[in-house]
């Protein structure tokens, strides 16, 4: 339910719910956290770049995980990156969400039987929206981020308690 | 769209099995079971783009596009559209002054147990209240324009989908995103400390805007020592900022926050030097007669600005203009935050509420600079040619604002970085010594030759 | 230096390491192979190609343990997570041996130096036995085979005397054993 | 004058620690640095965190199979790596590749050699803090990468070049997309040299800074750029020709000091060579058929060994191919130039200040994919 | 002296050349496609998500053996008397693995090819079990999905393999 017009006399009022609004400012200013792994990290830069420019969604790459809102795991997660990533992804301040890009990262991609390779990133951390494709197009990223931002907007920051969005279930693990 | 949570329902009528093409003929060739094309529901309404936007044919001859004739006439429209209201708006300058009076009469007419200071500490009230805005809306403006101008400086569109027209509410959208981010930081953190630095940051540079000369007698105070009094508070808050990065307890910062002290003494002096002979010129350190000092014209038409005097102007604006985008802590000076290095610099550690307000300082100083520099050497509120001054001053003092924040936005989509010692190498050896020659220069124009 | 060409090289080599024996078939194509008997051969055999015959780029040093097939528990797999297939059920294409190759019961520690004047590469091979492989390192030649001979290390566990810090550079720490050994069996750990 | 001697000062050194996620380490690299004040005392780069252990997959899969594997090394070059694994197999079955298909071979690796080195060009400016020349590269780089998904279907892993030849011809629209672009680009690379190149500050940054010696690239193994940089003039395409590039005439840019300039500035000019060489390639394209003949679905060579090498973007890339007859490789080893490269960090970086160790990183120009393979 | 003052100059002029690159690009247009509102169509060769056709599959495995991450998995029909006929019961594709490096299209023997290549990159999926796609036999849905917790199939409503253009199978 986005903005009502309520007929008033003298005038109109817009009503909107806090959940809206909220969720307006989320999704329309979604910083990811600069973390490339592998080949999916240039597409992820293509992404940035001036052909398929994601500053048109308000998506600007943030160094520091503190300013972070999306962590977009782009590349193949090796077991001896697994902690690090750990480590970041509870650095990250709480309205958090996770993109996991790549056949490398949904589930292990072309290395589905190395000893060295953690098969699929949601053993470790919560994932939000997996992209196939290997690596998937820009576009493919920018979809991701209209069906996260989606997302957002189907949940209600205000109702639940820890007032993080509602996470689908499943896949929020702790 | 359906709730996620529950899985959605399986389909309820049983679809009817395509028909059983007989088998020996060859499915023609674009032959899909009917099912594919309805289950694939169309889920945007992109339109496809056959051809692709190569800069080869984009480029040759942009007046071909339509959108681009479209945003030519916008942006002209826009344009025509701020000088006509400037025309009709004329000075303020007057007006407010009348209204002041009304406000004492009406004091002294109405309100008798008032005491007699009340009315004054009001209207100083209403004026702080006028400039802290200009500030925060600046702030607001400013992030915008320097997105969208880098966006086009590298050909690609910058913020489009948040505002209704080309991403506006784009910063208001960060902004409240900001606010309600939780506050994560290091629990080794120093954490009074660590709260005090945005404040210690933020609040100088408000008080740094109150000389400042807006238009013909528009400014907040009339100080007699504007500029000494800019240049000391501006020198807090390099304190706020070697607090931040000592309070996060990273190394990153740390040493962020001890470069960013080197940076600011250092370009301190320079800057200062570089008006002493405005001043002396001038022969007063109130911003609002060093702009009045500068109207007037040359052979009747050349503005009588300090930036055209023959060899001083150049030399101490150039060298005002770097340090200032040095004091800025903009690239190519911008090692304390430098990104490639100290991921965050002084500000890695902070989020959410805090990291917006240095975002915002770092734009306040932005205006603060452009605003000194229109004082200092294009005469705030001067036209630039007799007949043009039909226009208000405030409405000229704001166009060489935004032609010098222009000009910050600019470099720093150009240069690279500077290392940390030869930053300090090139003020220490170039900036101040230049500064020196140049106060040695304007001796002739203090005292023999009154332009 | 007297003009080098294949033969030249031989017979030098020839004269100073009686012990060396140059592989007829020169395995690699177009690179004469000289196949070194014990680790101090290995490295005069080495010093000489770089000081006197003007080999001065060390191309790669790696090492082939020529056990037999791979084995398959080397491997690790998620389940397939495809319902039909009941758990697991991807077969893993098992490699099999080729029957008429003879296969040997230890690594070989190949290196190959190019000398780009006269446009010519040499290989250097030793063979070492399975328990314990050791061999002197060249580290004091070249540099850059501190980190070949650290990656060599890692992956296939041969030791290298006088090697300034061998510690494993690509596997993480909680993998025991040495990966790319055709006997490795993968120890399940917590990401598996 | 008193000399103060450091010694007496008492200070400590502080290690900071560039960790696996930082935005100029171009992918997941930890360096382990310890400072005394802004001066670097001692350098340890960890590497290990992008290792999928490939070489061990590899004895698993087909030879075709290995061709999809090879793509994702060096990500930013894919061509060559598919070009390097397909030369050691022809080398082990004593293929005779058709000559349209090595045309087309040479073509895309050059092609994908200046797709690299802009993004090189990219990805430095944004390590010496110019945000501009990245978008830039980028939006010529995404007009190579049409080129790529005209011919083979995919922007960055190809899997193009195969055993015996080349997946598929040249599109007809193909040929003149690309000489339209290579046009395009000739006036683009004097438009960098403006941008960056020439920058007073750039070049304040990189001019005296991180000098090599042509005789510590030598002993660190260093190849390609790096290499040519410090005077060395080495390269694969002239000592050691492949394909068909003995019939191509180009020129081998060299550096003369060895500094983080002197290796940009040898990428650059390597750039308006290979444009050179597509353009050879684009006049002298042969007709006839794309793939030898006779080449099994599922290629098993005879057991034997085979060294091959070419000039990556990176350096000097070979691939060591041993098989046992069966149908999978038994043994493949990469020689990587990023790994080989990376060594020298432990000694380059020593005595330089921060924000230097950034640009020598930088200028050595490692890829992830290929240093852990 | 003069050096001096010609390397301020070089500087300020070298300067000056890099400010009007950007200040030339300023006034260019942009390149950018707007991605939701206009959508790029891949060229006719792209290796976008897989399809498969039921109808024309003879069940050959040849694209099992060839695929190098084992993502395909099919399931042959049977006679009552358990005799393989050239039709296929299920075929599924693990789209979390697949590289989609087209070497099963061109192993398939089936003209026009029953397993290509659309030209769709919009994969997008909320959960692990929605990465394999099933096509049965008995139930033409496309891109239908087994949750193995429910045992049912799920049709992701919307999101699962939007497709924009079939091109025509090689």
């Amino acid at each position: 339910m986005a903005v009502r017009i309520e007929r008033v006399p003298g005038g109109e009022f817009a009503l909107t719910t806090a959940d809206f609004f909220i969720n307006w400012a989320r999704e329309s200013a979604l910083w990811p956290l600069t973390f490339g792994l592998a080949c999916c990290a240039i597409e992820m830069m293509g992404a940035y770049a001036s052909r398929f420019d994601f500053d048109r969604m308000g998506v600007i790459p943030r160094p520091s995980p503190r300013q972070a809102d999306v962590m977009i795991i782009a590349g193949t997660v090796v077991k001896k990156m697994a902690e690090p990533i750990r480590l970041i992804y509870a650095q990250m301040p709480e309205p958090k969400f996770v993109i996991s890009m790549g056949s490398c990262a949904n589930c292990g991609g072309p290395y589905y039987d190395s000893y060295s390779v953690v098969k699929g990133v949601d053993k470790i951390i919560p994932v939000d929206i997996y992209i196939a494709g290997c690596p998937p197009r820009p576009e493919a990223l920018q979809f991701a981020i209209t069906k996260l931002q989606e997302k957002i907007g189907r949940s209600s920051p205000t109702r639940s308690a820890l007032a993080t969005p509602y996470q689908e279930k499943g896949s929020r693990v702790w | 769209m359906a709730e996620l949570a529950t899985p959605p329902p399986p389909p309820t009528p049983a679809p009817a099995p395509a028909p059983k093409p007989p088998a020996n003929v060859m499915p023609p060739e674009k032959a899909v079971p009917a099912g594919i094309r309805k289950v694939f529901a169309k889920h945007t309404e992109g339109t496809l783009l056959p051809n692709r936007l190569w800069p080869t044919d984009v480029w040759p001859n942009p007046w071909k596009s339509a959108s681009y004739r479209r945003g030519a006439l916008v942006l002209s429209a826009l344009i025509l559209a701020g000088t006509g209201a400037a025309f009709f708006l004329r000075e303020i300058g007057v007006p407010l002054a009348a209204l002041r009076e009304t406000l004492h009469r009406f004091a002294e007419a109405n309100l008798p147990q008032v005491p007699s200071w009340a009315a004054e500490a009001v209207w100083i009230l209403a004026k702080a209240l006028v400039v802290l805005h200009i500030i925060l809306f600046n702030g607001l403006f400013l992030v915008w324009w320097e997105r969208k101008i880098s966006a086009h400086m590298q050909s690609r569109l910058g913020p489009i989908f948040t505002g209704k027209w080309h991403g506006v509410l784009q910063t208001a959208a960060d902004g409240i995103k900001l606010l309600l981010k939780e506050d994560a930081a290091p629990k080794e953190k120093d954490s009074w400390l660590h709260s005090l630095a945005p404040a210690l940051v933020f609040v100088p540079v408000l008080i740094c805007f109150t000389p400042v000369p807006w238009g013909r007698d528009l400014e907040a105070a009339n100080l007699d020592a504007g500029v000494l009094y800019i240049f000391a508070w501006a020198g807090l808050s390099v304190l706020g900022i070697v607090l931040a990065g000592w309070a996060s307890a990273n190394k990153y910062s740390l040493l962020g926050g001890l470069r960013s002290a080197a940076q600011f003494v250092s370009y301190e002096l320079p800057r200062s030097f570089s008006l002493v002979p405005l001043i002396a010129i001038a022969g007063s350190l109130s911003l609002t007669k060093i702009a009045g000092y500068q109207e007037g014209y040359w052979f009747g038409f050349f503005p009588k600005w300090f930036l055209f005097y023959p060899v001083v102007g150049q030399i101490s604006f150039v060298i005002f203009l770097i340090a200032s985008v040095a004091e800025t802590n903009r690239t190519p000076f911008d090692i304390a935050e430098a990104e490639s290095e100290l991921v965050g610099g002084f500000h890695t550690e902070y989020s959410g509420m805090k990291f917006s307000i240095f975002f915002l300082t770092e734009y306040a100083y932005v205006l603060l600079a452009s605003c000194l520099l229109t004082t200092f050497f294009m005469g705030g509120g001067a036209a630039p040619l007799p007949f043009l001054s039909v226009l208000p001053s405030w409405f000229w003092f704001l166009g060489k604002t935004l032609f010098f924040m222009f000009c910050f936005l600019w470099f720093r989509w150009t240069f690279p970085r500077f290392k940390i010692d030869r930053l300090l190498d090139f003020n220490w050896k170039f900036l101040l010594p230049w500064s020196f020659v140049n106060i040695v220069l304007a001796l002739p124009y203090i005292y023999l030759w009154k332009l | 230096m007297t003009e080098i060409s294949v033969s030249g090289i031989v017979e030098i080599i020839k004269k100073r390491y009686p012990s060396i024996t140059v592989a007829e078939p020169s395995l690699i194509k177009g690179v004469t192979s000289f196949k070194a008997s014990s680790g101090t051969d290995y490295l005069g055999v080495i010093r000489a190609f770089k000081e006197d015959l003007g080999f001065e780029y060390l191309d790669f040093l790696t090492a082939v343990d020529w056990k037999g097939a791979v084995d398959a528990r080397g491997y690790i797999m998620d389940p397939n997570p495809n319902p039909f297939l009941p758990e697991g059920a991807v077969e893993q294409s098992e490699v099999k041996a080729n029957p008429n190759f003879q296969y040997r019961d230890h690594f070989e520690v190949v290196v190959v130096l190019s000398n780009w004047k006269e446009k010519l590469k040499a290989a250097v091979r030793i063979e070492l036995t399975r328990g314990n492989p050791r061999l002197p390192s060249l580290y004091d030649l070249w540099k850059t085979a501190d980190w070949q001979e650290r990656e060599t290390f890692d992956l296939l566990g041969i030791e290298f005397e006088g090697h300034p810090n061998l510690k494993k550079i690509l596997t993480p720490d909680f993998i025991q054993g040495h990966p790319l050994r055709k006997d490795y069996v993968h120890v399940k750990d917590q990401y598996d | 004058m008193i000399e103060t001697h450091s010694s007496s000062l008492k200070t400590d050194q502080m290690f900071i620690n560039l960790g696996p996620q930082h935005p100029s380490t171009h992918g997941v690299l930890r360096l382990g640095i310890t400072l005394d004040g802004e001066v670097i005392v001692k350098a340890e780069p960890d590497v290990g965190y992008l290792h999928r252990g490939t070489e061990k997959l590899c004895e698993v899969r087909g030879y075709h199979h290995c061709v999809v594997v090879t793509d994702r090394w060096d990500y930013v070059s894919a061509m060559t790596n598919n070009l390097v694994f397909c030369l050691a197999a022809e080398k082990l079955m004593g293929l005779e590749i058709p000559a349209r298909a090595n045309y087309l071979r040479v073509a895309m690796c050059e092609l994908n050699r200046i797709a690299s080195h802009l993004l090189f060009f990219g990805t430095y400016g944004i390590d010496i803090g110019a945000f501009t020349p990245f978008l830039h590269a980028f939006r010529e780089r995404e007009m190579v990468l049409d080129l790529f998904e005209m011919v083979c279907g995919a922007r960055m892993t190809y899997n193009y070049i195969r055993l015996g030849g080349v997946m598929a011809d040249a599109p007809p629209g193909w040929a003149d997309k690309t000489s339209e672009f290579l046009k395009y680009f000739k006036t683009k690379l004097r438009e960098y040299d403006d941008l960056l190149s020439f920058n007073p500050i750039f070049l304040d940054r990189t001019k005296k800074v991180g000098i090599i010696t042509a005789e510590q690239a030598l002993d660190w193994g260093l190849s390609g750029p790096n290499l040519r940089g410090s005077g060395v003039s080495y390269d694969v395409r002239k000592t050691f020709p492949y394909s068909i590039y003995d019939k191509l005439d180009f020129k081998v840019c060299v550096g003369e000091a060895g500094s983080c300039w002197d290796r940009y500035y040898v990428r650059m000019r390597e750039m308006a060579e290979s444009v050179k060489i597509v353009e050879q390639c684009l006049a002298a394209l042969p007709s006839g058929d794309i793939m030898a003949k006779g080449v099994a679905k599922i290629p098993t060579p005879l057991p034997g060994e085979a060294y091959a090498h070419v000039e990556g973007a990176r350096g000097d890339l070979g691939i060591y191919l041993v098989s046992d007859g069966t149908s999978c490789p038994y043994r493949l080893h990469v020689r990587a130039p990023s790994y080989i490269n990376l060594a020298i960090l432990q000694e380059a970086l020593v005595g330089l200040r921060v924000a230097d160790m950034i640009a020598v990183l930088g200028s050595i120009d490692i890829v992830l994919g290929e240093v852990d393979r | 002296m003069i050096g001096y003052f010609q390397t301020i100059y070089r500087g300020f002029a070298d300067t000056f050349k890099g400010l009007a690159v950007t200040w030339r690009h300023l006034f260019k247009p942009s390149i950018t496609v707007n991605y939701p509102l206009a959508k790029l169509k891949p060229y006719e060769r792209f290796r976008g998500a897989l399809l498969f056709d039921a109808v024309t599959c003879i069940g050959c495995n040849l694209c099992v053996k060839a695929c190098p991450s084992d993502c395909i998995a099919l399931e042959n029909q049977k006679t009552p008397e358990g005799k393989k006929i050239a039709k296929v019961n299920w075929y599924s594709i693990d789209f979390g693995k697949c590289n989609f490096c087209r070497l099963c299209e061109e192993a398939c023997p089936t003209k026009p090819k029953s397993v290509w290549h659309s030209l769709d990159y919009e994969t997008v999926f909320y959960a692990r079990n929605q990465m394999s796609r099933i096509w049965q036999q008995g139930n033409p849905w496309m891109g239908t999905y087994y949750d193995a917790g429910e045992k049912i199939y799920k049709t992701p409503e919307g999101d699962q393999i939007p497709i924009e253009e079939i091109p025509s199978r090689r």
